[in-house]
This record gives C-alpha cells, sequence and structure tokens, in this order.
C-alpha cells in the first residue's frame, strides 16, 4: 500500500512532462499547417481537371491500325491465350478481297475485353504479334451496367485516319512489329 | 532373348525387338528423336532428314528412322554432328516456311514450331526472298492446301499410297519447286482425306471447316465415339463456344488404328446446327408451343395411357434409332414391354434381313483379328460406304498379305485389291456361295476335324449342295468355273480365313440364301472361333449391334426385367409377339396404330414420300416425337421432346466387333434438351412406374445384370479403349472369339432349305 | 606403254552397230563360252577375280555386287545404268552410238552370272537419234540371233532385254531412283537401308545395278581371262582400263580410252593435246562437276579410283571439264550449282533447299552482290547438305564444286565480293577450234 | 482425234500393248506418257488421262512424272524445239552466245515460242556431248558444236527442209518423247508461282 503514497510526487512531475510534451506536439503540427498556409493547393478538381499518366501507364485497352487503315489486329488469339484472367475473347475470320479488315488471310471478326475481369498487367500488349492491341490511357471506366464492361471491338477500335486508305495494300514481307508474312 | 536388341540409347540401354527402328527404339528408351516426315503407320522414307543420330563405329550422322537397330547398337541423339545437322535441317526447312504462325491453323500445336524450339538454331542466315504462292488453294470442299509451309514430309501422299490405296493426292514437279498437288481440275476426293490434315506436320494442309475457328489454347477437348457408323471410331472431340469446331481420330489400335473417314470426320455439323431442338414442345390446336419438361411429359404419358386404356397396348408402336446409345435402347425396350405393354418396338423401319444361325447375332471375331486372316471373302459388301475404317483395315489386312476375295457384282473399292474378284450375275449371290460350298465338298477340303468335332448336319448339306455343280454354277452366275475353284481353295486351304459379308444382304432372297451358305462355309472349312478366322456380318448403323444385344424387336429374345429387389427378374408382363418396324408403318397406313413414340427415328424423312404413312401418323391419337433437329414427323407430332446429341451425354455403343465402348459429355445439351435415357426414364415416371436411375451408368449396371453377353461389363472396365463382350466368366476379361469354346452345343449347318430360310 | 584399247575398239569402225559387223570382228564369242563353259557362279568368281571395279563412279567391285544377289532368288533382275548425265561425261553415248552389241553381249553374260530372266537397259531420254534407235535395232537383231529370247543358244537360259528410255531427269542416275523410274513411280531414290538393291531392288526383288562401261567390259574377260585384265591399268587395285571424257577449254575434247592410272598430265597434254593456244591450265574436274576440282599442282596425279581420293576428289564418271586462265571460277561454279538446283529431285530437305540456297548465293556474288558472311555461309552449307546427310549423293555433290573451288581459288571469290565483278574475262575465247571428237 | 488431244487408236494399242510387256503393269507408264508426247506433241490433260486409263492408274499418277522429267511439255512447244545446252563445258564453249543469237534470229528466249508456232528454245542441262560444246538437242537431233554460221544454216534448214519433222522417226517400244521443258512452263494459273528465288532463264552469261 505504502507504494502509491510515494508515488504521488512521481505522478505529478510525469503529468507536467505530458502536458509539455503535448503542447510541443500541437505546436508543430500547426507549424506543418502555417507552413502550407501560403502555398498553392495540390488538390486536383478531378474530373474538371485531370493529372498526367506515365506513358508507361496501363489503361484501357486499344485496337490499333496501319497508316492505311488496315487493323493491325489478326485475330491469332495469342492476346486470349496469354491474359491471365481469361478477359479477352476472340473470333476469327478471313479476308476477302472484296471485304479486307487486316492484311493478310485473317482478322478479328469479335474482339472483346471483359474490363471486370482484366487485370491490365499489359500480357495482351507483350504478346501481340502486330502491334495491335495497346493499353491506352484511359482509366475512366466507370459504368452503370455490368454489361457495358465487355468492350467490343467496335469501341476498341482506334478510328479511321482521316484519310482513308488510298489503294488496297498490298501484303508485304514485313510489317509492324517484324511480323513475317 | 532372340528376337531382341539390346541398345544403348543417350547412355540408357532398352532391349527392344530386332527390327525396330531407331525412332521407336528410343521412344521406348524415353528418348526423344524429333522428326517429320517419320510416322510409326508409314514406310520410313527418310525425306525430312531431321532425325539423324550418331552411331558408334559408324562414320558422319545417319537417319533414326531408315535405321534399324542392332545388338550393342550404342547410339548418340546428343552428339555435336547431330546436333549441327539438325540445325542446318531446320535452318533449310526454315529458308522458305513463311514465318506466318499467328495465323496458322496448326499454330500451338505444330512440330515444326516444336521441333525448331527444341532444336533449332537461334537465327536464320537466309536473306533471299522467300518462295511465294498464292494461297490457299482448296484441294476440294474440305482441305485447303497453303504450298509456303509445306515442307516436303510426304506424310499426306504416303498416307493416301500405302493405307488408303489411291492416288487421290500426289507430288508434282522436282527440286525446290515440288508441290502436293492433284491432277489441275481434279479433286482430292479421297474418302479417307481428313486423315492428311492430321498427318500434316505443318499447317500446309488444313481443314475448310476448322479454319480460323479456334486455336489450340482455346479449345476443349473430350473422348468421344464417332457415331456415324458401326465400327466405332474412337474420337476427340474440341469444342470452343459449346460448340465443336472439329473431330481428331483418338487412336485406338483394336478399333480405328487411328484413323478417321472423312464422313466421320466432317460429319458432325449437325450436332452445332441452329435449329437444334432446345426446348419440349406440345401440341395445341394445329400448332406446336414450347412448354416445361413436366408439361411434356404430363402430356405425353396421358396421350399413352388413354390409348392403351381405350385401344389396348397392342395399338401402341415404339420406333427406335439404332444410333442411340446402349442406355436408351435398354429403357425404351423396358418402357415398351414392361411400363406400355407393348412388343410393337423396334429400331428397323425395314424388313429384318435373314441371318446366320449361329447364336449369339453377332460378328464372331475382332476387327484387329482380320489382319491375321490370310484369306478374306468379301461377300457382297462394301465397307467403304457402310464402313469405311474397316475398308482401310481390309486394305492393311491385304498388305500384310491376306488374299482378299471380292464377291460383287459392282466393282467395290476393295476389288482392285483382291485377289480375286467375282462377279456373279444380280441376284445369283445364293447360288455362286452354294457353289462354293459344293466344290470345298466335292474337293474333300473339307476340314473334317472341326466337322467331326463341333458340328452337325452336314448330310444334309451335302445333299442340298449336290447339284451346284461348278458347271451349273458358272452357268447362271457368270463365273467362270476356275474361278470358282481357286476362291474355293484359297478358302479351305490358305487359312485363316475370314467371311465378312454385309448384314442387310439377307434382306434379299439370294442374299438371304448366301448368308446361310457364308456360314456354312465357315462350318466347313472350320474357319471359326479363332485369330483371323471368323464371320463378320456386318452392321451398318453406329450401336445396330447393341440394338440386336438388347433385344430391340419383336419376337426376339429380350432381356429380362429386373425384379424389384435389384435381382434378376422374369418375363413376366412382357408381351410375346408385336409388330416389327415395317409391319407397324403397315398398321399406320391402315390406321390400325394410335399411338407411335419415335425415338431419333422419323419415317418420313428416312422413307420415300408416302401418302399412306403422312395420313397413318395424323391420324394417331398421340405422336411423340423425341429427337435432336427438327424433321419433317415432328410437324404431326403431339408432343416433342428434345433429345442430347453424342457428344452431349454419357452412354455407350456397341460396335460392329461387339466392342462396347463409351460416350463422355463434352458439352451440355443445348437449352433444355436431355440424354434420351433420362427424357425415357422421365417419361416412364410419368407414367406411374418406380424408373429410378440416377445417372447413365445405372442403367449401364443393370443392362450387365440382366443382358447375359453383357455380364460383368462396367464404365470403369469398358474405359477409354472399350471391351468387347462376352467377357469371360472366370477372369473378366475379354473372351476373344466367339463360337471358340466348343461346349456341348454343336454348331448347325443351315437346318432347312434356303428357299424357306427366313428367319425373323 | 603400248596400249590396245579394250571396250572403245569397235569405235569408229563403220557400221560397228550392225550385228554382222559385230559378229565379224568377235563379237558374241564371249557370251557363248559364258553360256556353254560356266556355271553362273564361276562367272561371278571370274568378274570377281578380275578386279573390275564399277565404272559408275563408286569403283564398288562389280564381281562383289554381283555375289551379292542371293542364290536361288525365284525373281531377280539385271539392270543396266545407261542414263549417263554426269555433266563432262559422255563416253557411255558414244560407246553406245557406236557398239550397242557389245553392251547388250555384257548384259547377257551379267543376267546369266546372277540368273537373271529379264534385263534393263536404262537409257536416258535425250538419247535417242542415233543411240537409241541403233540400241533398239540391235536388241531386235540380237533377238533375231538367238542372243535372247528363249532357250538362248540351245542352253536353256531365257532371258528377255528391254530397252527402257527416261524422259530427263539426271537422279535417274543413281540407281534406286532409276529403279523407281522403271517401276512408273517419281524417280527418287531410296533410302538405302533398307532398299539395298541387291537384296531390295526393281519391283522389290534382288537387282543387279551395273554401268555401260562395267558391263562391256565383261565379254572381254570372259574371253580373255580374269589374269589377263589384272594386268591392266594400275593394279592390284585398279585393274583395267577407262574412257575419259575430255571437253571443255582445251584443243583435242573427246573421249579417250586409257589405262587406269594414268596420269592427270598425260590425260591431257598427250591425249588431249593441252590447252588453247596461249592458255594455261587452271582447274579440271576429274570425275565430272560433282567431284572437287583439280588444279595445277595435281597434274601428276594418277588417275584411279584410289590415288584420287589421296587428294581429297573421286575418279566419278571421269568426265574432265578442263578450265583455263581465262575462267572465272567462281562463275564457272555458280554454273555447276545451277545444274544441282535443276536436277536435286527435292526429296531431302538439304539438298532440296540446300542447292536452291546455294545456287542463290553464287548468284549473288557472281552479279556483284556478294557479303563478307557468304563464303563462310557456303562452306557451312555445303557441309550441312554434305557428308551423307542425303538418301543419295546429289547433296554431296553440289557441295563438292563449292568447297574445292574456295579451297583452291578463295581470291577470286574474295575478289568477286569486294569489287562486284570477274578477275577475269568470262566470255570464253572466241577461236576456238571446232573439233568433234573421234578418237 | 479430232482436237488434237486426243491418242490415236494406234498409240493406245502401243500403250495397251507395253502395258503386258513389263513385269510390272504400271512399268508402262513412263514409256506409255512418252509416246503420247511423241503423238501430240506435249501432254495435255487429256493425254494423261488416256495413259492412265490404259495402264490402270490414277491420273494423277501421270501428272506426278510429266512434271518430273524435263523432257516432258505441259504446255504446246513449236514444231522445233530447240534445246540449248548449258552444261558446263557447253557454257565454257559459249552456250551463252547460242542463245544470244537465237534471242537475235528468233526473238525469243528460253521457255519461249516463237509466234508462228516454228520454234520453241529451251536450255538443257548437260547433254552428255560436251565434245561438241556448246551443244543443242533440237527436237531429236544433236546439233554442235555450233558457232554463228552453224547456227544459221541450222536455222535456215528447219524452215525449209521438209525431213525435219515434228516427231522425228521415233518409234519402237521404249521410244519417244523428241520435245521438251517443263522448265520454264507458263504456269497453271491454279499453281502459280511468284518464285522470284531462281534466277531468270539464261542469266549467268557474263
Amino acid at each position: 500500500m505504502g507504494e502509491v503514497g510515494c508515488s504521488a510526487r512521481v505522478q505529478r512531475e510525469a503529468m507536467a512532462h505530458d502536458v509539455a510534451k503535448d503542447i510541443a506536439a500541437l505546436v508543430k503540427g500547426l507549424a506543418t499547417t502555417f507552413k502550407h498556409l501560403g502555398r498553392p493547393a495540390t488538390t486536383v478538381q478531378y474530373p474538371e481537371e485531370k493529372r498526367p499518366v506515365s506513358p508507361r501507364y496501363r489503361g484501357r485497352h486499344m485496337l490499333m491500325r496501319y497508316e492505311d487503315g488496315l487493323e493491325r489486329c489478326i485475330g491469332c488469339s495469342l492476346c486470349a491465350g496469354a491474359c491471365p484472367s481469361r478477359a479477352i475473347y476472340v473470333e476469327a475470320a478471313e479476308n476477302t478481297d472484296g471485304e479486307r479488315h487486316s492484311p493478310g488471310e485473317r482478322y478479328a471478326r469479335r474482339y472483346e475485353i471483359n474490363l471486370i475481369r482484366c487485370i491490365f498487367c499489359g500480357m495482351c500488349e507483350e504478346v501481340c504479334p502486330t502491334q495491335a492491341i495497346v493499353l491506352g490511357h484511359d482509366y475512366e471506366l466507370a459504368d452503370y451496367d455490368r454489361a457495358d464492361f465487355i468492350y467490343t471491338k467496335e469501341r476498341l477500335l482506334v478510328p479511321q485516319p482521316t484519310k482513308g486508305p488510298t489503294s488496297p495494300p498490298t501484303p508485304s514481307p514485313t510489317r509492324g512489329g517484324g511480323w513475317v508474312r | 532373348m532372340d528376337n531382341l536388341a539390346t541398345v544403348t540409347i543417350d547412355g540408357r540401354v532398352v532391349k527392344v525387338p530386332r527390327g525396330m527402328n531407331l525412332v521407336e527404339a528410343a521412344r521406348l528408351a524415353g528418348v526423344e528423336i524429333p522428326v517429320f516426315c517419320y510416322h510409326s503407320k508409314l514406310k520410313p522414307v527418310g525425306a525430312c532428314r531431321m532425325c539423324y543420330v550418331a552411331i558408334e563405329k559408324v562414320p558422319g550422322v545417319v537417319t533414326a528412322c531408315t535405321t534399324t537397330v542392332t545388338d550393342g547398337m550404342v547410339v548418340n541423339t546428343k552428339d555435336p554432328r547431330v546436333v549441327k545437322a539438325q540445325q542446318g535441317v531446320l535452318e533449310f526447312l526454315l529458308a522458305n516456311h513463311p514465318l506466318d504462325c499467328p495465323v496458322c491453323d496448326r499454330g500451338g500445336e505444330c512440330p515444326l514450331q516444336n521441333n525448331t524450339f527444341g532444336y533449332g538454331g537461334p537465327v536464320s542466315r537466309y536473306v533471299e526472298p522467300k518462295r511465294h504462292f498464292a494461297k490457299p488453294i482448296p484441294l476440294s470442299r474440305r482441305i485447303l492446301l497453303d504450298r509456303e509451309r509445306c515442307i516436303l514430309c510426304y506424310r499426306c501422299v504416303r498416307f493416301q499410297k500405302e493405307i488408303a490405296g489411291d492416288e487421290t493426292l500426289t507430288v508434282i514437279n522436282r527440286g525446290a519447286r515440288v508441290e502436293i498437288a492433284t491432277l489441275p481440275g481434279r479433286e482430292f476426293d479421297s474418302p479417307f482425306s481428313g486423315n492428311t490434315i492430321e498427318l500434316c506436320p505443318v499447317g500446309a494442309l488444313t481443314s475448310a471447316l476448322y479454319r480460323f475457328k479456334a486455336r489450340p489454347w482455346d479449345i476443349r477437348s473430350s473422348p468421344s465415339l464417332c457415331d456415324q457408323c458401326s465400327v466405332g471410331c474412337n474420337v476427340r472431340v474440341d469444342t470452343r463456344n459449346r460448340q465443336i469446331v472439329r473431330l481428331l481420330s483418338r487412336e485406338n489400335a483394336a478399333v480405328d488404328d487411328g484413323w478417321l473417314c472423312d464422313r466421320g470426320r466432317f460429319g458432325y455439323e449437325f450436332a452445332n446446327h441452329p435449329d437444334r431442338l432446345t426446348q419440349p414442345q406440345v401440341r395445341e390446336g394445329t400448332r406446336l408451343r414450347a412448354a416445361e419438361w413436366e408439361e411434356a411429359l404430363y402430356q405425353a404419358a396421358q396421350g399413352l395411357r388413354q390409348v392403351v386404356s381405350q385401344r389396348g397396348p397392342g395399338t401402341v408402336g415404339v420406333l427406335v434409332s439404332p444410333r442411340l446409345a446402349n442406355e436408351d435402347l435398354y429403357l425404351a425396350q423396358r418402357l415398351a414391354r414392361a411400363v406400355i405393354g407393348t412388343s410393337n418396338l423396334d429400331y428397323r423401319l425395314t424388313p429384318h434381313p435373314t441371318v446366320s444361325p449361329l447364336r449369339p447375332d453377332a460378328a464372331s471375331g475382332s476387327i484387329v483379328g482380320l489382319e491375321k486372316a490370310r484369306t478374306i471373302l468379301i461377300l457382297g459388301a462394301d465397307p467403304l460406304n457402310h464402313q469405311p475404317v474397316l475398308d482401310l483395315r481390309l486394305k492393311k489386312a491385304a498388305s500384310l498379305g491376306a488374299r482378299l476375295i471380292v464377291v460383287d457384282e459392282k466393282q467395290t473399292d476393295l476389288a482392285a485389291f483382291a485377289r480375286l474378284w467375282l462377279r456373279p450375275r444380280s441376284g445369283s449371290l445364293d447360288t455362286l456361295a452354294r457353289g462354293l460350298v459344293h466344290l470345298i465338298l466335292a474337293n474333300g477340303q473339307v476340314n473334317q476335324e472341326f466337322v467331326d468335332r463341333r458340328t452337325e448336319g452336314i448330310d444334309a448339306l451335302r445333299a442340298r449342295v449336290a447339284d451346284d455343280t461348278p458347271e451349273r454354277v458358272a452357268a447362271s452366275t457368270g463365273v467362270p468355273a476356275p474361278l470358282l475353284e481357286q476362291a474355293a481353295t484359297l478358302l479351305a486351304t490358305n487359312g485363316p480365313a475370314s467371311i465378312v459379308y454385309d448384314r442387310d444382304l439377307g434382306a434379299s432372297d439370294d442374299g438371304a440364301a448366301a448368308v446361310l451358305a457364308a456360314t456354312d462355309l465357315a462350318l466347313l472349312t472350320g474357319n471359326i472361333g479363332r485369330d483371323g478366322a471368323g464371320l463378320y456380318p456386318l452392321v451398318r448403323a453406329a450401336n445396330e449391334q447393341g440394338a440386336l444385344d438388347l433385344g430391340l424387336m419383336p419376337r426376339r429374345p429380350s432381356p429380362p426385367t429386373p425384379s424389384p429387389t435389384g435381382g434378376e427378374g422374369g418375363h413376366a408382363g412382357c408381351p410375346a409377339g408385336g409388330m416389327t418396324g415395317a409391319e407397324m408403318l403397315d398398321a399406320l397406313r391402315a390406321g390400325q396404330l394410335k399411338a407411335l413414340y419415335l425415338l431419333g427415328v422419323d419415317p418420313l424423312r428416312e422413307l420415300p414420300d408416302d401418302r399412306a404413312l403422312r395420313d397413318g401418323l395424323t391420324g394417331l391419337t398421340t405422336l411423340i416425337v423425341q429427337d435432336i433437329l427438327p424433321g419433317p414427323a415432328q410437324e404431326l407430332a403431339t408432343v416433342v421432346l428434345p433429345g442430347a446429341a453424342f457428344h452431349e451425354r454419357e452412354g455407350t455403343l456397341t460396335n460392329l466387333e461387339r466392342r462396347v465402348q463409351r460416350l463422355w459429355p463434352a458439352l451440355k445439351p443445348p437449352g433444355k434438351a436431355r440424354p434420351d435415357w433420362q427424357i425415357i426414364h422421365d417419361l416412364a415416371r410419368a407414367l406411374g412406374t418406380s424408373f429410378d436411375y440416377a445417372q447413365a451408368s445405372d442403367v449401364f449396371a443393370e443392362i450387365a445384370s440382366v443382358v447375359p453377353t453383357y455380364r460383368g461389363l462396367t464404365y470403369g472396365k469398358v474405359g477409354l479403349k472399350g471391351v468387347q463382350w462376352p467377357l469371360d466368366v472366370a477372369s473378366g476379361q475379354e473372351a476373344g472369339s466367339l463360337y471358340e469354346d466348343p461346349g456341348d452345343t454343336r454348331l448347325a449347318f443351315t437346318p432347312v432349305a434356303p428357299s424357306t430360310a427366313r428367319i425373323v | 606403254m603400248p596400249f590396245e584399247p579394250i571396250i572403245t575398239g569397235n569405235v569408229g569402225v563403220p557400221n560397228a552397230w550392225e550385228i554382222d559387223v559385230y559378229e565379224s570382228r568377235g563379237g558374241y564369242r564371249a557370251l557363248a563360252k559364258a553360256l556353254r563353259e560356266h556355271q553362273p557362279e564361276e562367272l561371278v568368281d571370274l568378274v570377281s577375280k578380275s578386279g573390275l571395279r564399277g565404272r559408275g563412279g563408286a569403283g564398288f567391285p562389280a564381281g562383289r555386287k554381283w555375289s551379292l544377289i542371293p542364290k536361288g532368288a525365284p525373281e531377280v533382275y539385271m539392270v543396266c545404268n545407261a542414263d549417263e548425265s554426269e555433266p563432262g561425261s559422255f563416253s557411255n553415248h558414244e560407246l553406245l552410238d557406236w557398239d550397242p552389241h557389245s553392251l547388250i553381249e555384257g548384259v547377257i553374260i551379267g543376267s546369266y552370272a546372277i540368273r537373271a530372266r529379264v534385263a534393263f537397259i536404262y537409257m536416258r531420254g535425250e538419247f535417242w537419234k542415233p543411240t537409241g534407235q541403233r540400241m533398239e535395232a540391235a536388241i531386235a537383231q540380237a533377238y533375231a540371233r538367238g542372243y535372247l529370247g528363249r532357250d538362248i543358244l540351245g542352253t536353256g537360259y531365257n532371258l528377255d532385254l528391254h530397252l527402257f528410255i527416261g524422259a530427263g531427269a539426271y537422279v535417274c542416275g543413281e540407281e534406286t531412283a532409276l529403279l523407281e523410274s522403271i517401276e512408273g513411280n517419281r524417280p527418287m531414290p531410296r533410302p538405302r537401308p533398307p532398299y539395298f538393291p541387291p537384296s531390295i531392288g526393281l519391283y522389290g526383288k534382288p537387282t543387279a545395278v551395273n554401268n555401260v562401261e562395267t558391263l562391256a567390259n565383261v565379254p572381254h574377260i570372259v574371253l580373255n581371262g580374269a589374269e589377263w585384265y589384272t594386268r591392266l591399268g594400275n593394279p592390284p587395285r585398279n585393274p583395267g582400263t577407262k574412257v575419259f571424257s575430255l571437253s571443255g577449254l582445251i584443243k583435242r575434247p573427246g573421249n579417250y580410252e586409257a589405262p587406269l592410272g594414268i596420269t592427270l598430265r598425260e590425260l591431257l597434254f598427250g591425249y588431249g593435246g593441252g590447252m588453247l593456244d596461249g592458255r594455261t591450265f587452271k582447274a579440271v574436274t576429274p570425275g565430272g562437276t560433282s567431284t572437287p576440282l583439280l588444279t595445277a599442282e595435281h597434274l601428276d596425279v594418277r588417275m584411279d579410283y584410289d590415288s584420287l581420293p589421296a587428294v581429297g576428289t573421286y575418279l566419278g564418271s571421269t568426265g574432265l571439264i578442263v578450265m583455263d586462265d581465262t575462267v572465272c571460277i567462281p562463275c564457272a561454279v555458280y554454273h555447276m550449282s545451277k545444274f544441282y538446283q535443276h536436277e536435286s529431285c527435292g526429296k531431302c530437305t538439304p539438298c532440296r533447299e540446300g542447292t536452291s540456297w546455294i545456287n542463290a548465293i553464287l548468284y549473288r556474288i557472281t552479279h556483284g552482290q556478294g557479303r563478307e558472311e557468304d563464303m563462310p555461309l557456303l562452306l557451312d552449307l555445303s557441309d550441312n547438305m554434305g557428308g551423307r546427310k542425303t538418301v543419295c549423293a546429289l547433296g554431296d555433290f553440289a557441295g563438292f564444286p563449292v568447297t574445292s573451288s574456295i579451297k583452291y581459288f578463295r581470291q577470286e571469290y574474295e575478289y568477286h565480293i569486294r569489287y562486284g565483278r570477274c578477275p577475269t574475262s568470262c566470255q570464253p575465247a572466241e577461236e576456238r577450234q571446232w573439233t568433234i571428237s573421234q578418237p | 482425234m479430232s482436237d488434237g488431244l486426243r491418242l490415236s487408236a494406234k498409240t493406245r494399242a502401243e500403250i495397251e500393248r507395253l502395258t503386258t510387256v513389263y513385269p510390272v503393269r504400271r512399268s508402262a507408264l513412263l514409256p506409255g506418257l512418252r509416246l503420247a508426247q511423241r503423238e501430240i506433241g506435249w501432254l495435255p490433260r487429256e493425254a494423261m488421262d488416256e495413259v492412265a486409263e490404259i495402264v490402270g492408274v490414277d491420273p494423277n499418277a501421270c501428272y506426278a512424272l510429266a512434271t518430273f522429267y524435263d523432257l516432258f511439255y505441259r504446255e504446246p512447244v513449236g514444231k522445233y524445239v530447240i534445246g540449248v545446252c548449258e552444261g558446263l563445258a557447253c557454257h565454257l564453249g559459249g552456250s551463252g552466245r547460242v542463245l544470244g543469237w537465237l534471242k537475235e534470229r528468233l526473238g525469243i528466249g528460253p521457255g519461249e515460242t516463237t509466234a508462228d508456232g516454228l520454234f520453241t528454245v529451251r536450255t538443257f542441262e548437260c547433254l552428255a556431248a560436251c565434245d561438241r560444246a556448246p551443244c543443242a538437242l533440237v527436237n531429236d537431233e544433236y546439233v554442235g558444236p555450233l558457232d554463228e554460221a552453224r547456227l544459221d544454216e541450222l536455222l535456215r534448214e528447219l524452215r525449209s527442209h521438209p525431213n525435219w519433222s515434228r516427231v522425228s522417226g521415233v518409234g519402237g517400244r521404249g521410244s519417244g518423247a523428241s520435245i521438251p521443258d517443263p522448265q520454264y512452263p507458263t504456269p497453271d494459273p491454279r499453281h502459280s508461282t511468284t518464285d522470284t528465288r531462281h534466277p531468270a532463264p539464261g542469266e549467268g552469261r557474263s
């Protein structure tokens, strides 16, 4: 019991110490506040304002075209094979001289990415032999309906270049990513 | 062992049979030797030069495929010279091979890709422009050729020449301009052409049907069976997106030897058909409307009940397709006999043929047993049309030294491979067959020991064929007597001999007598019950043998009804008599049938246009149509029940050599369709019986318990390769040939005069 | 050395191809002797003892070849390879022109020795006028005189001889391709093993395939004995004579029968009359283009089956195409490679692709687009297709001119690659004298 | 015979006979094709079908052989086929010049036929007549050595001399093909090739 009584002084000293510490902390904290008072704000007014992303940022996919407007995608399905979350679905079909989508024999009739499944790892881009699928910088991917997260070929394909193809493209030995036809 | 040689391959010592080539020997040793042109089923040509190995004490490198093992041979597959030579070959091959793997259907499962990855050099030094051709060019409706990709291993041409026995595909030009081709304007029209796609080690020959449909990594594979004919070739079903994208061979040496015919390989499109039945339908006034299963089954049961109670079970008929699985057939006959109480049950719409008096009614030997035959009599059978892959087996037997005797008025495909081709005049097949019996008897070529020990009734036979002298037979058949003599001698003395005939031959008068004479021939010469010696009545439909085994016809012993306690019951409640399919159709035309249950059968589709039949169907009180695709009979149906296709269900099929083989579900049935056995089961329950099978294997277990020939069979035992019934009671293993064991019963020569020999 | 021609004895004799002329010069005496006085085995022994080696190029002992035919085989074939197609050799052509009967006689004796009932002479398709016509007539005459057909000379021996004419393919000179050609298949060489002609030959039956010159020697050996033959030429391993075909840039091109073991110098400068005026010898193909080249340093090498391998080349079919100092070696080799590219049958990968590739590289080099790395590439490709890596020897043959020319004339390739043009004028001189060979 | 593409009864009979001459029927295939070409001058599909039918093989077998051998033509050729040897000996002897002269005189290069249908120029790799370099095979006739004067004389002779028939006096058992070259055929559209790798005909002449 005596031990409690004898500690009254010690308790008092400790209390004074705590108060001092609190005040010091307060001052320190306010110092940071005051320090920033005059500086410009770092908060970005999203969505009115957007922060730039790094060049290697992996956002929404795009299906690219050659300069002459032909699709780069040949429907080879390698992206689907490489995709760790099995988010890509490709259905290929044959080009005809009357209806030509890509150089060579084959093009993607359907090309779909399920962006809910996609983990944006970039494997599809890595594996693409024609550099057709590219992860872009678009990250605003919210939507109201789950079905709308399945991005179809029409949504993924970049628009036709403004000046259309001047002549029917002729297969050349190499074009695009060193893929040899 | 004398016939084994000890070889060392990369330090591994193995004993292999003498005469084996080094590629196979290395496989046994667990060493891979890369190949392109070599294929175990084809003769080695040594064209691709990929399979180099170094052999101790032999200078340089040699090709493994053309080198056979010798005792004490020491082989090195990793010698620096070998590595360099193989890199060289791959560099040569790739010099002109386009690197279009991403669009090539073979990409991902391509031996050239694999071998390049495994044995090729890092870069190519080829800087000249590559060879370019117009591509692809169609060799046929089914097969496309990309000449840029061809590496000229000649597997396709060799398959056609060595296995299929034709030159429908050939090689043209010389040197670097060599191409695979056909004469301009000529199609690659072999009935086995699809095998070349599978043999092609690159994407040079590709399937037009499979073109760009899938890549190997987005395919799901499942084992299955081809249901196009009675051979029962084993297939691999590749599916994508709930569709079959292709069928590949799943080698079963005993059945198909690794080959498929084009009908089987490309004939799957019905399963993908957009019109597949996916929903039960019931009649509402003049049209059918979709219904739920409960309603459809209720309506079907009500309809049947009503007819049975008002007009008696004798006015109900059940027609089943011989392409349905054993499980479906078994339940169908139980439903008919035990539940509905009718024996108006059949798998045929045409009259039954006369068959050999030997029982059981099945081929006595095995398909692979034909390879052991020295003589094969092919009597009025055209396997190319009805059992195509068996045609290949018969050609293989011929190439192994069997003498084929073709008896056919028409020039069948096998006639070109036959030692003798006898062309009896139309309608004289029986005379010819009896002439052969006469000759064997007259020439004393009878296998007396066998006849004495195993048969009875030879004297009656002798008397019956006494008049069929070669001169008379020659006169009435138009086959010269010396040819008859040669055929009889081959059959009797160049044994073992097998006799192959079309089971449907017995449907014609002369054919019926010929079938009986064929049995006599087999018994006289003792050619039955051994390897290479047998009687092969060839059935046509995929599970026709199963339908025979399970008694899917009236006036034939039916499987006993299992007792409620699970043991074997009796035939109680199985009505005797009953109408065959042909008789039912007659009754239908006459308005005597009131209810019909069609399982996978559509008389309006399968028979020539028949007004009376259509009227008969229209006049039915109840017409239940169970099928997978729409057909004309459905328009008249009161209830339509959607079934499952062969690759969407479990079950077993029995092929022409009594081999019970399994089906596996590769896909779910479309929509609300169900496997046929399940529909029958559900219908029986709707009729108030206590059918209780949870899965297909339960049905099969019951078949095995009540059908003597299927005793001991289980799904596990059937496995991936199938089992030939019957199983040996003691060992549980395949018993092999029928009629092997003499037992007590003697085999009888044709018991009655041919003119009255109609059985069934 | 006093020298009496053996197999070219009838060349130049007026109407030597007529059976009367041939008989009057002692023809068919050997046949009578062989059939009447010898058992087949004795003939095989006789030819073995004579040391006669196959004249087709490989030099395999002819008697040994016959002895490999299994005794008692029910069906045996004799095939004479008269498909002479090696660039630079034309000796069979001339022999067949003048002396078809001596070959027929040799074929009959050979067939008898191996107990063949059917024999073929496979002649290349280009030889029709007059060679094939004379051969056909000669066979008909031989039938008429009872040297062919049933019961030959009353000995009970039967033989049918077919003249089978090709349609233009170098590869048919390869024995198994030749057999395929007779069988009506594409003439692609068969892998050996298992298709060794003595065991699995024509129609899958034991078959002896012998060259024209080999068989033409046989009657003489039968008449004069093995002993006589072993003293000729360069015994013991290279007895007998050989017809050497000299062509190219030499004064007297033509066929010359000479003893085996004659020196290259004697052949070129003695028989051949030496180089054209003002030229110097540069290189020669000792056995057609399919053998590595010889150069001036090899002039004293002896021309036989064993001396040439010692200097890295082969006797081959003894077609000597002479090149002098006006010839650009890479251009000449490009021409040779064109031949192999054209003649490769297309069966084996290395030969099919390699001959085209080498031809394309040589085209670039000789047309001013050579690269530094092309020479090692040529050598490596020749290595990848040579060294018995192909079914037949065409793969090796195609590499020989390339490797040997780079070995001896590397600087010419370097010149081409560096300066993009020929070190010499490729155009052969205009003032070449035209001579038709008549030995 | 009406269209000139079918075989005469005589040739058919001859091929028929050949099928029984050899130990195996199929051996008559190559001689049969030679006979067919001897009659028609080249091998149209109809002829290959006929030979195949007589010998009893698939017509593809004829196609396979007709495209392998140098002496068979899959396209019509001129009355005279001048086949200039380009073997090494003939090359050294000036075969390039011979082809040049032919181009000058006839206006055609290897693989081409003159508009009047009289001449076709082709090349051979080696004709085994190297002592006569540069030589040529004109239909069945060896000519050489060729110089400019001899060539002109030959062309004159061919143009005027009736003894040079299209099918020279071939006959008999194994006989046949007089006219050659699948070397540079006009490609059948279905099998057309745009093979750029092989040097064009006649180049390499320096």
